[in-house]
């Protein structure tokens, strides 16, 4: 299967009680990743309040995954 | 060189500053966010800044880019810190030069704006007393 | 203590960021007028401000009370030289503190406005060549 | 005759080739005053382009001038 690199920000980082992860996943894009997240979590933000990013870019919710990629799940940002 | 820097301990700002004296421009706009001692009633004690760098760096770069196109300016660049900032300290520099004042006022008003709503950054408030949460104030497009 | 400064020297200008250093204050904008190289395609070698010091003095204090009473800024100060400036030179610089950044943006642009239009400082150009003459470009209501 | 302190600034100074100037004259007003110097100086600018001090305080045109009042002609100002 094919292993993807997690990194959690903001409440994402308490709710998965970790800040990175690498896992081992059969979904096929960034939405299905995050619905198996949101089972396994219980993350509270539904996906049309956040932003994917992808090896450190913006991409839409049905990019698709591979081996090795660095997936962040983008919660509303409150910098600035 | 990335003209939006995401920095996890203090700037010079004079140095930014200085990165952006033109002879051709007449105006220079700043904006500094500060870590203010109250928020929505309650009081703060400190911030602490977390950021996806490398997409925040990114995306702030391309903010720049997009108000020097959009904007008769000079030159712009920007710093957003991380880590943990007491009130008073500077969570965000912005500065625009421009050879006239209402496009270095326009642009460094855009850029604050993009920020705020596109960067990744994320502010933990911590409260007078000792609890501490994730503020989720701005909407994201 | 006036807060509008006629400086007939260069001016520690962090100074007066500092003196605009309040917990309440979240937001923070500057305004800064460079001497600029051209204007209207003439080559500009420095300028020249005179000013009715005394008059000018309260006339931009009477701006900051001004801007002080219409926007929920937290404080201002400012600051105009007087003599000559070679280019890149700071001949204004205004700054604004508030609690959100709209009033402090909204009101350093209304006290450079007013600025342009009120307070009785004059600029002489010099141009590359030796020429050089009174700039009468602002409308006197 | 009252004896009025006039300063000069920016064109006006030029045109008057002098900074400031001690004058002893009738007139009743600022209005007044402002004619007498342009005969005297041929200032270009009308009155209605400009604005006067008294005391260093900004006054009507139609302001009475006393012997001893510090009086400034204010040009289009192009500070900032």
């Amino acid at each position: 299967m094919p292993r993807i690199e997690l990194e959690y920000f903001a409440q994402l980082g308490e709710q998965a009680g970790r800040r990175t992860e690498t896992r081992e996943t059969s979904v096929a894009t960034a939405a299905a990743l995050y619905d198996e997240l949101r089972a396994a979590y219980g993350f509270v933000l539904p996906p049309e309040q956040m932003r994917v990013a992808v090896n450190a870019a913006f991409r839409p919710w049905t990019q698709g995954l591979r081996d090795g990629d660095h997936v962040v799940f983008i919660p509303p940002v409150s910098g600035g | 060189m990335n003209r939006f820097l995401i920095a996890d301990a203090p700037v010079d700002i004079a140095a930014l500053r200085e990165a952006l004296l033109k002879p051709e421009a007449g105006g220079f706009c700043t904006f500094e966010g500060w870590v203010r001692q109250t928020n929505e009633g309650r009081a703060v004690s400190g911030i602490q800044y977390q950021a996806f760098a490398p997409l925040a760096s990114s995306e702030g770069q391309t903010i720049l880019d997009e108000a020097l196109a959009r904007f008769e300016i000079t030159a712009t660049r920007a710093m957003h810190r991380t880590g943990y900032l007491p009130v008073g300290d500077i969570a965000v520099w912005i500065g625009v030069a421009a050879p006239h004042r209402d496009a270095a006022f326009r642009a460094c008003r855009y850029i604050i704006d993009e920020i705020k709503t596109r960067v990744p950054v994320w502010k933990r408030e911590h409260y007078v007393g000792g609890c501490a949460e994730w503020v989720a104030c701005h909407h994201v497009g």
